[in-house]
């Protein structure tokens, strides 16, 4: 109660000082905030903008397939809980991503660490062509901190996680964010280093996904296992999700969201490439999913739904660094390859203890490192860094020799370490400080009622659910092979 | 006056129901249940982990009848809710020391 | 029965005579209906249809948003009546529009009250600016009809209803629209009486927000409150929605439809503002939420996940009307004023006893004034009339005096007087006639039974669902403060 | 099990063989890979791709709608099992079109009964023209397959279920497309004899939905009728669906994807006559739900929630093949007539025993014929083939003569014959080779059990539905008229 | 000690607790079931087709009385579920053996 | 034989089933109940209004025993359900005057 008073207090005084700050100077030191200079520059800019905004407004709504996904997979007890994370996750990583976490990734480089610039969007920013990359930019940076969300779904105190998700929004993904795409470090390892054309990321399979996953990854080992997970001997026990159709609505919906995701990140539709970049989008998600069923219905017994959904997932956060530089064939081989390594990776955190009810870090950062890497293999020449002219985006397959590789080797370490460190570090001090996770009691009661006072379905009751399925739990006699 | 319980099959339901409507026998209260005896349980799983459910579903009904009718209500219970597989449940006779229907006032054999 | 039968007869006959009047003269008197000679004059047009055409397939969406958000917001016996009167506003919402809504609202002016012109886009219509206006236009007028549904939800006859939101959708609607956006008498204020560009209005807290919300306003006032929204003392009682997630899924599927919504209103992607405007939209709405989050935390002693949700969509009402207008910081500022207002007044009118199950009147009449208002206040000078060319609009705070700041005022009271006026006597009229509420065995019964003889979760029953939350109330000790 | 093992083998064994002969040649045999070319030799790329790109994913955002409204009208315990399929016949259907369904439809035509052309996107294909062409027509392929999941939900075998949509998708599906859209016989008829522009389809009643429903026809009659759906004496009773909420949800979703669906056929924002494609859409949308709302009511005594948005869905069939040949009112006679035929329709199939749980085969086989045929009647000569120079489509009404009229006949005829024909048989194979549908325990348990081990709602139990509702049903007395 | 049982309307049920609060009878278990006696079921209809729940849903209430207390119970239930109409439901009085506190160990009357 | 009732916590189910098992005594049958003794309510919130759901969740079991397990069962769901904390619930020991298995029509201790 204290410290939430407290966090509040900062919170509610920060908002009112920066308000008034602003208020008492409306002056108006814009670039272009009408856009017709802008329009008289570039004929083309209507076009581009039409593209870049649907593909930003199709980002926003994967949101709510995050939502979806996640709410179906969490049983009933925490679903209004994932929704607010869901809310709240947003409407506050979106103030922080205005008030620091732009000009942090996009500012002038201070030695390509992080950025410097126009906070809160203020003065020069006032700007139709920095408005647009704000609002584009924003929503992946939405989308970073909603992944985490999932991984440590069930059992963590809604206080910790909205400053969590604030700092992750405003500060772990714009500075990674600036090392690859803001003029940072990595991107300069090709000019540096002669390593390929430097750490390479098309949409942000390493920028976005790998930061949620490993965030989330962080998360999870913090926060332990949800009770219930493990039997006695440590084997672990399943937890269904409460809704499988309110998860594939989700996954639809994400994969519907992706579409502005990759091609929306040429930021431009004079870059047709953007077809191609469309194509590999669905093939990678076909793909995974695909393989996700047939290795499920072997390895099971089953084709398992939840996991053709997330293996629809893993082959989208694959296919999202290389979208642009690879041909359909290899998004096909890149999407099976995601699908099968994430069923893999499910089954291997969870043997290993790490409890990730979704499987947000199957899915997000180790096909997210899938994706990375298969850059430097399969990225075929043809296209260059959101440009049609060269210098082309080569990978080992083509005759790019190893460069490319390394770089985008060096960019999955930089990125694990950057983000897995900082955000440990910072959950570490979360829960020593205003504690990480709910009490026992709270948990077995549901994050609904005693972080929210609010249950999801209060029609519905589904009071047994715990001894229903968890207990009387006996070891199937032939093992999963 | 008797009550007489049995815990039978979800699918017997109407079947039973049948038996005791064209028995004249209208009256019932039905509950959904879950229950363990011999039968085995149901195995499911979740992204391949396996669970076990092993409370099965089951329907429980209530009778109340007259004392002349309770052996003819578990007669027909038993040949209805048969299938000869396990799992196809029980029927209990209980004492009853009395029953009001509530919209008349009325009590005992009257009250059915 | 009976009137029921005579309405549908009288329906029946009009769509019959209609018919056929249009069948005997299958007269082409079109004047672009291939679009050849629009584009060989204009050659940005290719780009403003794609613009326009995919905002209004947004805003379409949130059709499906309202019916998931009220749908969330009800309990389970009336669910199946929610998705229904949210089908059927739109279904013979846009036939009444096609049929007279449209010329009403954009023929030639009668006076500055109303327009008039080709009734069911006959003859002249048919040319594809003319429809491509009136689909973007439609799609508007489907969403105050169903903001009204949302106040009068479980407790109205879906026949009283049916008639009501033709009603709005054919008349009340493009009556007050004609006024602000077809040339009408509000929008010569500036002309005639020197009131800044007269009452604006970009995208709609007034002509949609306000206009679904004083119709569902009247409504609910007429209906009165639901059995057992009050106990004995008056005092309001919690009547718990079905769905929380269900709702949230609402809120994000609106969320998105809105960047359709306001950025679309320019009609025009040469309008490089656009970007502003979806930058303004996204942080109105997500100040709303985060503020919602924070004052419901503190005042309930839980962050309210329906009541955020609310906050994130009064945030978006209010930016309505301003969004083309202002810049990221006055945005930020006018969400959080919109989500204080919506908690205070979702408080304030169920304690005056107006029964608004999910808070539409709030989020769409209370912060539509608000947005409206605010233009005059935080309009910055820097955009005009949709357009780049002046005159601009600019507010109190950037030297406009308070010119437009009373248009807006006028336009506030000319919105609320005609909808609120109309409305009631049109839902009195009615209740005298035909009758506007279900009856007490009905309601308690639920509507999804009496009115459609369906349940919307057969396999899920919730018999109990009355007895166990709204009696054995005991009032809180602790009162809210 | 044996079957199923063999089938995996195969089917893993095609893809590994395929996937090693495409890596041992890497070549690029590309076109335009890269866009510059293109976007050099016309300007209005950039704007058509946007346009066409953008259709694509409102249409790839079906596949989500349709799982929503086939869930939502099945029962809870198959649930996750129409879930998988939504899920399934897209991600191997996309593969399947990948692999061999787009070069059979649009390839050098073979005697124009099917093409020959670059397998798998290799070589010549690796061209943004023809990548962007692909995703438009793989998310039209994918609606088709699934169209048929919901005539044979609830008794499908899964694996069955699951050849069977790669079948309709890699083979059957192309080949009629070739006949209409790639250069087949179909679309020569006016060439070779004189019948109107030959038989057109402008966005596909006849090669997308009369393709679903004729599947589902076919399959739903070699299935038989669903457990309990006809009492002793063969009267059919009903078997309500779990969620009617899912299923409106659903149908909001399908329209607003009809809007890329129809509009997006132009494959050009450059065709302004998107604009009255997509306010014919919306029309015909409306009218169907509209009439279905009122029909319902008074056949039924109630307005019926399911069969109101069913009334959409066949307004939106009929509308798919005439949307750029008629004007408005048009498109509301033609959806007037849809939602009535469809609601006959339904009862029809369901009284001769033809057990279509979500009404597939009336809303897209049926009510598919009456498009195609309207186009005949309605088209009103303004717009051509794809584009605004002539010669134009004319039906009856305009002086077209019967020409039209009769080239959409046999498009009909041929479509049934093909369709039908060809599923019949090969469900007839399979029916007698691998089964075609579950035993009659795992009907009675549930596809989700049996098929996925797997149940969608493990939270809450919903043990008697089978005899809450179905049994003790007394035939009501007063018949349906 | 008796045991109650109450077959009545779920509108019902608070009025029947607020009246056996007032007379200090707090105990009380719920079940949420589905009865048929001589009231008529429900018609409803899917997609047009109507269909029959003739189990209506009906709620059962539970107590474990001393003897003495037993007739006021009854009493009560008797006077606030009554509407008059059918589908009101039924009162039965059963014998109980022995009635034991699980958090106490307490048995007999004390165990109430 | 003996019908033995008992309402305890959802959560101590499987403890109290784990000691009838080691116990030799597999039937059970299990009911979703919601009940009121002297545990307080559940306070809820929608929207800013504090509801209170005063009928917590509780579960039900019934057993079935001859009458030489009777006590032993009783005593078994007595130390597994018990906590110590208000809302342990109470155990109900009824007589029966008959048992019946329907599978194989055999009757009294027979059909347990
Ligand atoms: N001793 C018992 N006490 C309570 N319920 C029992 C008992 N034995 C069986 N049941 C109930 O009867 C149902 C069927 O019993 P089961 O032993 O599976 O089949 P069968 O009666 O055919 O041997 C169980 O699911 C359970 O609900
Ligand atoms: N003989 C019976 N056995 C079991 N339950 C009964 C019996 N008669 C009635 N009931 C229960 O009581 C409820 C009300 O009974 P009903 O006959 O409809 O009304 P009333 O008691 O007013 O005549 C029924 O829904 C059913 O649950
Ligand atoms: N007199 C009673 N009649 C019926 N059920 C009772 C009675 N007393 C308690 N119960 C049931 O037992 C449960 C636990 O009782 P409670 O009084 O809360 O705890 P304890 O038994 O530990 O005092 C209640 O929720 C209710 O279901």
């Amino acid at each position: 109660m204290f410290q939430e008073v407290i966090m509040m207090k900062i919170i509610s005084q920060l908002i009112l000082v920066l308000t008034l700050s602003i208020m008492v100077a409306p002056i108006v030191l814009a670039a272009d905030p009408a856009g017709d200079i802008t329009l008289a520059e570039d004929s083309t800019a209507a076009v581009n903008f039409t593209w870049t905004l649907m593909a930003a407004f199709l980002v926003f709504l994967m949101q709510g397939g995050f939502a979806m996904l996640e709410g179906g997979l969490v049983r009933a007890k925490n679903t209004s809980n994932i929704m607010m994370k869901n809310l709240a996750d947003f409407t506050i990583g979106s103030l922080g991503y205005w008030a620091i976490g732009f000009p942090l990734m996009f500012g002038t480089s201070v030695a390509g660490i992080y950025g410097v610039g126009s906070w809160f969007l203020l003065g020069e920013a006032y700007d139709v062509s920095t408005y647009l990359l704000w609002i584009f930019q924003m929503v992946f940076a939405g989308t970073a901190a909603t992944i985490a969300s999932g991984a440590m779904a069930e059992r963590t105190k809604f206080r910790t996680y909205y400053i969590i998700s604030f700092l992750i929004t405003a500060l772990i993904y714009p500075i990674y964010g600036h090392w690859v795409w803001g003029g940072g470090w990595l991107s300069m390892l090709g000019e540096w280093y002669g390593l390929g054309l430097g750490h390479v990321d098309f949409a942000g399979s390493g920028v976005v996904h790998m930061v949620g996953g490993g965030a989330g990854l962080a998360g999870a080992m913090l926060l332990g296992a949800r009770i219930g997970k493990y039997d006695n001997e440590g084997k672990p026990r399943a937890i269904p999700g409460h809704s499988i159709s309110m998860a594939v609505l989700g996954v639809f919906i994400l994969w519907f969201g992706w579409f502005g995701f990759n091609p929306g990140s040429t930021l431009a539709a004079t870059e047709l490439r953007i077809s191609i970049i469309a194509v590999t989008t669905l093939l990678a998600g076909s793909a995974g999913g695909f393989i996700a069923t047939l290795y499920t219905w072997k390895k099971f017994g089953h084709p398992d739904v939840t996991m053709a959904g997330n293996g629809v997932i893993a082959g989208l956060v694959a296919i999202t660094a290389p979208c642009a530089w690879v041909e359909a064939w290899a998004a096909v081989v890149i999407g099976l390859a995601a699908g099968l390594i994430m069923v893999e990776s499910v089954l291997f955190f969870e043997r290993k203890g790490i409890d990730d009810p979704i499987g947000a870090v199957s899915c997000h950062l180790i096909a997210g490192i899938w994706g990375l890497i298969s850059v430097g293999i399969f990225a075929d020449g043809t296209y260059g860094l959101y440009t049609t002219e060269g210098p082309f985006v080569t990978g080992l397959l083509y005759g790019g020799g190893t460069g490319q590789l390394v770089a985008q080797v060096i960019g999955v370490i930089a990125n694990f370490a950057w983000v897995f460190g900082t955000t440990y570090v910072i959950f570490w001090t979360l829960k020593k400080t205003i504690g990480l996770r709910v009490s026992k009691e709270e948990e077995e009661e549901g994050l609904d009622k005693t972080e929210h006072g609010a249950i999801c379905y209060p029609d519905f009751t589904a009071p047994l659910e715990e001894s229903k399925k968890l207990e009387n739990y006996e070891p199937k006699k032939q093992e999963m092979k | 006056m008797k009550k007489i319980e049995a815990i039978i099959r979800g699918e017997k339901l109407n079947e039973v129901r049948k038996a005791l409507l064209e028995a004249d026998i209208p009256g019932i209260t039905v509950y959904e249940v879950r229950g363990k005896g011999n039968q085995k349980g149901l195995e499911l799983q979740f992204r391949g982990r396996p669970y076990n459910v092993d409370l099965l579903p089951k329907t429980k009904i209530e009778l109340m009848v007259s004392d002349k009718n309770s052996e003819k209500v578990v007669e027909l219970i038993k040949e209805t809710a048969h299938t000869g597989n396990v799992g196809d449940g029980k029927i209990m006779i209980l004492p009853m020391d009395d029953l009001i229907k509530i919209r008349t006032g009325e009590s005992g054999d009257y009250a059915i």
